[in-house]
């Protein structure tokens, strides 16, 4: 891995007072199609803290991407964002604190703009299909930049050509005038990620940032982000369906389950001890590269619901081992603490 | 970038080969031979001829050999800038060709600008603004155009200046400058006449090109890259205008090169209608008196013409588009 | 070749060629597969595993003969003792044979034809083969589908009514339907949910166990294939780089790639993140891939010899294959 | 609120079950049902060629038949009541010459009542060339009562007084046909040339690519107006209709071929192509059991689509008076009439064959683009 030295670019943002940076409430945002109403995210409660990593875990469908796009509020149409708060602090000045409500604040508006790629930066799992094809690397990240920056051309390019660097880039100089198409998909991403960070940002939303990518590739990206935020203190928000690399890049854990957090807890909770009968299954029916071979794996029944399918009650309930008749399909559970720093939504355990 | 466009300019010599040998087809196709019938032509207008001359004139063309040996000859003569006699008017092809060549190309330009000037921003405010009341209109119209043939919207253009306005937009020029030479009044009464040609020509091709611009933008509007630019923070029409357009454009681009031999055709037609002083109306006439010498070095011309267009458009494209020239 | 072996694959080559310019020169020469040779046993599971551009899916296309082999022998054991290569065999001469080994394939919505039910489906190697008349095709489809864990009613219904993990196990009961000895699955589980992941996984392994079953298993996922192998071959930019079972493979890898791909994949275990050697630099590229051994420009134990030449496949343990260099000097750590 | 929960599911269950085991065609059909314009241009379409094969029945007098002492009527409209009754009739015209223009001019007179009736009794034909009628959808009442002139013309009469509408009517005939058979011949060669491109690949599909490329780039109209010109003068009528019919497709199937050629490339690609493959079916099977059912139906659209493209040329070549000639009967050789401007001003109505043309094309058009967005019944729903 290129150990080159600290970039002047980077900034530390190292504060934490104990206040979340971030705080998702109550987040509704809804898919009106011609079919119906998708509740893609029903009700999605979840805090980043300054530094640390949000590891935010659910199948497909399960309105993981969407929650993160609500927060920058570039859902796709015809989504919308329908009820909820995004408490976001921005530092106006040393130790001074403004807290905003993003969903208040218009979508196409500068100061959602400036937040938006500037303070906090989102990047996608598709290294290669997210940049234009027919614009070069540098074109594309110089332009972040000065969105956000008032530096000159100049400035702007050496800037990136130093980001380039920094993110294990090969001949950056030159890479900058080339278009994406040559670039491999670990490469497009670590591009990617030098946009993202060369703004400065104090939240890093990475969705599926490795799951197009080969093994070796994603342990290379995993490090580096893992390198970026030890040195810039921005916090993350990591989206996946891999349990493997929440362990490894995750401080908290949020498990989604068709547009609900069904769990929240520290990582290593999470692991120790799930409380939610769909992470419980989930962590039992994962293939392990150190488990014994050929040994049947306990797996979940059923099969996730089309959003437009969902059921009544607790989503999870008819998949679930402990479902009770009468209640797991009429009511639907809160998330309530069930230990300390640990949060559920199942009727297993009082308060939900 | 080299070896593409050497592929296009192969094509391109291909096709006009394959033209030459289509419209040297055209010329021989009726029955009896060109001097046949060039001398029939003669002789009903009062002229003798012998029969020495005659065979004279079939040496000339190579008559009585082998077709390809005709044909080398038709082309050697054309290479020589000989495109032959018409018999119609008893002068050279060039010199009835001559200027109306050049009004053909002007046409067939203006038209193409007028189909880029209106379709793209039509297209590309019908995709970003999909299903809003200015959408389905812009839909609609675009339907309409494409359905209604040029030549019966040159009719209809015609019905209404006559019983509107009481005047005939037929031609290209105001009587004073038919023929007069070329002059700064000229060119102005020119364009003026041009104005409502190139609408009823462009119609079509602009519903065309509207619905591909927006069927295109909305297919690069879904793309990864787009919500990567809206990530960064760009305001929406800044980013739709340098990321998904500027994609979108490609095809459209592409596009103009199968647009242009249209506009080249339908301007025959229109033409005709109009009584526009352009090639159509000459071709219409050598076609239906057999004038085939005219007819076939007229279809040969506009075969040229299309495939420079289409060139020129590819060149345009592989400037444009880094993944072309990479093909 | 022992009355064991179901497969063996002998020095199997696929070569693609590049093309560029105005007259289609062939400008060079990818090397999707470049001498695999390996051996499968009645009743056990064979895994392909690597990257992408590993040669992995070649490997089990030649087997089936969706493309055609540049090079090397494919040996097949018919149920009656026949040996055939199938490599060499001719498309018509080989229809009949077919119905003995089947696929399984990776993406469970483009695997079913959507203008079929799921018994015109299920039911195609039957009819192919001639197999039974339309009652019998009905009660062995019907069969299949409770087998694969789906109702049998649900034969008259479309694909499109099925979910993925749904749709896979139609595409298994498809490849079970003529009886088949050797089922080549093409990353059967990538496409699948892991909710759903481990639900097919185990029918594969009850079926195996039920029907005596041999597999070729592909796949990208090391923890799958621990899962489901009785031997694993790892592959590296169309080579072989090591053969062994899934235990010792991966408790203690000989090549210094399998190393780094052990080290690579994340583990669903918070509490013993220790810091992994992962290899530098990314994988080779087919069409113009480096001298010698080809993952030298990235192999921390990298000498002389491994830039120069390639390093031959050999048993240095019993069941443990492997190719490189150094195999036996080097002690890897995961 | 609950106890409606368990009558939701039930009906989401019924139609999840019809879903389920609907085939193809029925998604496409339902699919297509909710493009109401396409519907519409559908409905169109079959009325056109309703009016195509009972084009007799639908005409009021001979197409042929003309007399000058009725030449440029104008249209005349039907008078629904008469007095307060209901009595269809039209106004008797008097003709007389203008004696500084020498034009023809007519004045209703509404005191002469020529009744209107449905089926009513007019010239004899044979209905689909088998049945021997004389009967009419509509027409005078009793028509031995009247002189020449005094009859309905809806849509006036030509310079030779012959009747408009029923020309027009029988003009659907060839125009609507021209382009059915026309797409018919386009898609026999685009489907086995575009099939041997896309199926077997390598040299050959390389050949009839570059073909297609190059006929692409030929300007059409001035090669078709050379074609159709060199056609020998003394040709009849049906030979005419079709040497212009394949004139017209001669350069039509270039698309097809690329649809059919892009579909075989695509589908190649398909894992359940390889799976019949590696079944055990033979190349006949692939190919007619799941290659082409599983294109046939965005064939079907894009064939739609181009028909339009050949009534239009048809329509142009006879207009310029290089494609079918008098006493053939086609939309384009009815506009004919309409190429100089005084035609346009003194007889305006001789236009009107414009509107089925532009209808037809129209239709067509709609019909075409439902199709297509329902030949894909699994691409995403847009809402």
């Amino acid at each position: 891995m290129s150990q080159s030295t600290r970039s002047e670019a980077v900034a530390s943002h190292k504060i934490d007072n104990g206040a979340p940076l971030l705080e998702v409430k109550n987040l509704h945002t809804h898919f009106f199609t011609g079919e119906g109403v998708v509740l893609a995210v029903d009700g999605a409660n979840f805090e980043v803290h300054a530094g640390k990593t949000l590891g935010l875990v659910g199948e497909s469908g399960c309105g993981k991407s969407v929650a993160a796009k609500s927060i920058l509020q570039i859902v796709d149409k015809p989504g919308r964002v329908v009820d909820g708060e995004i408490i976001y602090s921005s530092q106006v000045s040393a130790g001074q604190e403004v807290r905003r409500d993003l969903l208040r604040l218009d979508a196409g508006g500068a100061e959602m703009r400036a937040i938006r790629g500037g303070e906090i930066s989102m990047i996608f799992q598709e290294p290669m299909s997210s940049f234009s094809p027919v614009h070069t690397v540098g074109n594309q990240l110089t332009e972040a930049i000065q969105l956000h920056t008032e530096m000159s051309d100049k400035e702007a390019n050496e800037t990136a050509i130093q980001w380039l660097s920094h993110v294990g880039i090969p001949n950056p100089t030159q890479r900058l005038n080339e278009f994406p198409y040559r670039l491999s998909g670990g490469q497009c991403q670590r591009a990617m990620i030098a946009m993202a960070l060369s703004t400065n940002p104090r939240i890093l939303i990475a969705d599926e940032p490795t799951t197009a990518l080969d093994v070796t590739t994603q342990a290379q990206i995993l490090n580096l982000l893992q390198r970026l935020q030890a040195e810039t203190g921005m916090a993350m928000i990591f989206i996946t369906h891999d349990l493997g690399v929440i362990a490894e890049v995750a401080d908290e854990v949020a498990v989604m389950y068709l547009g609900r957090i069904v769990e929240k807890a520290p990582v290593k909770e999470i692991f120790r001890n799930p409380k939610h009968p769909y992470t419980k299954a989930l962590l039992t029916s994962i293939p392990r590269i150190d488990a014994q071979p050929r040994e049947r794996l306990p797996s979940i029944k059923g099969s996730i619901p089309h959003p437009q399918n969902r059921p009544s009650g607790c989503p999870f309930h008819p998949r679930c081992p402990a479902f009770i008749a009468g209640t797991c399909d009429v009511k639907e559970p809160q998330l309530a603490a069930v230990g300390e720093n640990h949060q559920a939504s199942c009727f297993l355990y009082p308060g939900c | 970038m080299l070896g593409y466009l050497i592929r296009r300019i192969t094509y391109g010599i291909v096709t006009i080969f394959a033209v030459s040998v289509l419209s040297f087809l055209i010329i021989q196709l009726p029955p009896g031979d060109y001097v046949t019938s060039y001398i029939a032509a003669l002789e009903a207008q009062g002229d003798d001829v012998s029969a020495e001359e005659a065979e004279t004139l079939r040496a000339y063309f190579g008559l009585g050999q082998p077709p390809y040996v005709q044909y080398g000859k038709w082309m050697y003569q054309i290479a020589q800038g000989n495109l032959g006699l018409s018999f119609q008017y008893r002068v050279p092809v060039t010199e009835v060709i001559g200027e109306r060549m050049l009004l053909t190309i002007i046409l067939a330009l203006g038209s193409v600008v007028f189909v880029w000037i209106t379709a793209i921003p039509i297209g590309i405010f019908s995709a970003v603004r999909q299903y809003s009341i200015q959408d389905y209109i812009a839909t609609t119209l675009g339907f309409i155009g494409l359905a209604v043939p040029d030549f019966l919207l040159a009719l209809v253009m015609m019905y209404l200046a006559w019983d509107w306005w009481g005047f005939s937009i037929g031609g290209l020029f105001s009587q004073e400058y038919a023929a007069a030479p070329w002059s700064l009044g000229r060119v102005v009464d020119l364009l003026q006449h041009m104005i409502i040609p190139i609408i009823v020509l462009g119609t079509a091709g602009t519903a065309s090109l509207i619905r591909i611009t927006r069927a295109n933008l909305l297919d690069e509007l879904r793309k990864p890259y787009v919500v990567t630019a809206r990530a960064k923070g760009m305001t929406e029409w800044q980013l739709i205008l340098k990321y998904p357009v500027r994609l979108a454009l490609n095809p459209v681009i592409s596009l103009t090169a199968y647009i242009f031999p249209f506009l080249v055709s339908g301007s025959i037609i229109v033409s005709v209608v109009l009584s526009l002083p352009t090639l159509g109306p000459v071709l219409l006439r050598s076609l239906l008196s057999q004038d085939m010498f005219l007819a076939g070095a007229i279809i040969l011309l506009i075969g040229v013409m299309t495939v420079v267009g289409t060139l020129l458009s590819d060149i345009l494209l592989g400037l444009v588009d880094p993944r072309v020239r990479l093909e | 070749m022992n009355n064991e072996t179901v497969l063996q694959v002998n020095n199997l080559k696929k070569y693609y060629p590049v093309e560029a310019g105005f007259l289609k020169r062939q400008v060079g020469t990818v090397r999707a597969v470049d001498d695999v040779s390996f051996a499968i046993r009645q009743g056990e599971t064979v895994s392909l595993v690597g990257e992408s551009g590993c040669g992995k899916t070649t490997t089990s296309r030649c087997i089936v003969r969706a493309v055609d082999p540049t090079d090397g022998e494919i040996l097949y054991r018919r149920e009656n003792g026949e040996i055939i290569d199938l490599a060499k065999i001719s498309q018509g001469d080989l229809r009949p044979i077919r119905r003995e080994f089947q696929m399984v394939f990776q993406d469970p919505f483009s695997s079913l034809n959507p203008r079929m039910t799921i018994y015109e489906i299920i039911s195609e190697p039957l009819r192919v083969h001639n197999i039974g008349n339309q009652r019998e095709r009905e009660d062995r489809v019907a069969d299949l589908l409770q087998r694969v864990g789906l109702r049998a009613e649900y034969m008259r219904r479309f694909p499109h009514a099925f979910s993925g993990g749904q749709r896979q196990r139609i595409g298994i009961a498809r490849a079970l339907a003529a009886s088949p000895r050797l089922i080549i699955a093409d990353e059967p589980v990538s496409a699948l949910d892991v909710s759903v992941q481990a639900q097919v996984l185990n029918l594969m392994m009850d079926l195996q166990d039920e029907f005596g079953l041999t597999y070729l298993f592909v796949a990208h996922d090391l923890s799958v294939v621990n899962q489901i192998s009785n031997t694993v071959l790892v592959m590296y930019v169309g080579r072989v780089a090591e053969i062994g079972p899934p235990l010792e493979l991966f408790r203690r890898p000989l090549h210094p790639y399998t190393a780094a791909l052990i080290a690579s994949v994340p583990k669903p275990d918070p509490f013993n993140l220790q810091d992994r050697v992962i290899p530098e630099g990314e994988i080779a590229n087919p069409a113009n891939p480096p001298s010698g051994c080809y993952f030298h420009p990235r192999c921390p134990f990298v000498v002389d010899i491994c830039k120069q030449e390639a390093p031959p496949l050999e048993e240095i343990e019993p069941g443990r294959f492997v190719s490189c260099h150094r195999a036996r000097e080097i002690e890897l750590v995961v | 609120m609950s106890q409606e929960i368990p009558n939701e599911n039930v009906e989401v269950k019924l139609l999840e079950d019809r879903v389920s085991v609907a085939s193809q065609r029925q998604l496409i059909w339902w699919r297509f049902r909710r493009h109401k314009v396409a519907l519409a241009g559908l409905v169109v379409v079959i009325c056109f060629y309703l009016a195509a094969l009972g084009g007799e029945f639908l005409a009021v007098s001979d197409p042929t038949a003309g007399r000058s002492a009725r030449a440029v009527v104008p249209p005349q409209p039907i008078h629904l009541f008469d007095e307060g009754s209901f009595s269809p009739h039209v106004c008797a015209v008097e003709g007389s010459r203008d004696l500084y223009t020498l034009q023809k001019t007519y004045e209703a007179d509404c005191t002469q009542k020529i009744g209107v009736r449905f089926f009513a009794e007019g010239f004899d034909y044979k209905f689909l060339g088998l049945i021997p009628s004389n009967r009419h959808l509509i027409g005078v009442s009793e028509p031995e009562e009247y002189k020449s002139e005094e009859y309905i013309f809806l849509l006036g009469t030509d310079v030779q007084g012959r009747d408009l509408y029923s020309r027009i009517i029988y003009g659907t005939r060839s125009s609507m046909t021209i382009g059915l058979i026309g797409v018919t011949m386009s898609l026999a060669l685009g489907i086995t040339l575009g099939g041997i491109s896309g199926f077997f690949g390598g040299v050959l599909d390389n050949v009839i690519q570059r073909t297609i490329e190059i006929i692409r780039s030929i300007p059409t109209i001035p090669l078709w107006m050379g074609l159709a010109a060199a056609l020998p003068a003394d040709w009849s009528i049906l030979q005419l209709y079709f040497a212009i019919t394949i004139i017209v497709s001669l350069f039509a199937w270039t698309d097809l071929a690329r649809v059919v050629r892009g579909r075989f490339l695509a589908m190649r690609e398909e894992d359940f192509v390889t799976a019949a493959l590696v079944a055990g079916a033979p190349w006949q099977d692939i190919i007619f059991r799941h290659m082409v059912p599983s294109f046939y139906s965005h064939l079907i659209a894009s064939a739609t689509l181009a028909i339009p493209f050949m009534i239009i040329s048809e329509t142009a070549l006879s207009f310029l008076g290089l494609g079918l000639r008098p006493p053939a009967i086609s939309w384009g050789v009815l506009l004919q009439a309409t190429q100089n401007v005084q035609a346009i001003a003194l007889t305006p109505w001789l236009m009107f064959p414009a509107v089925p043309v532009i209808v037809a094309i129209l239709a067509l058009n709609f019909m075409g683009d439902g199709l297509r967005d329902a030949a894909d019944p699994y691409s995403a729903v847009e809402s």
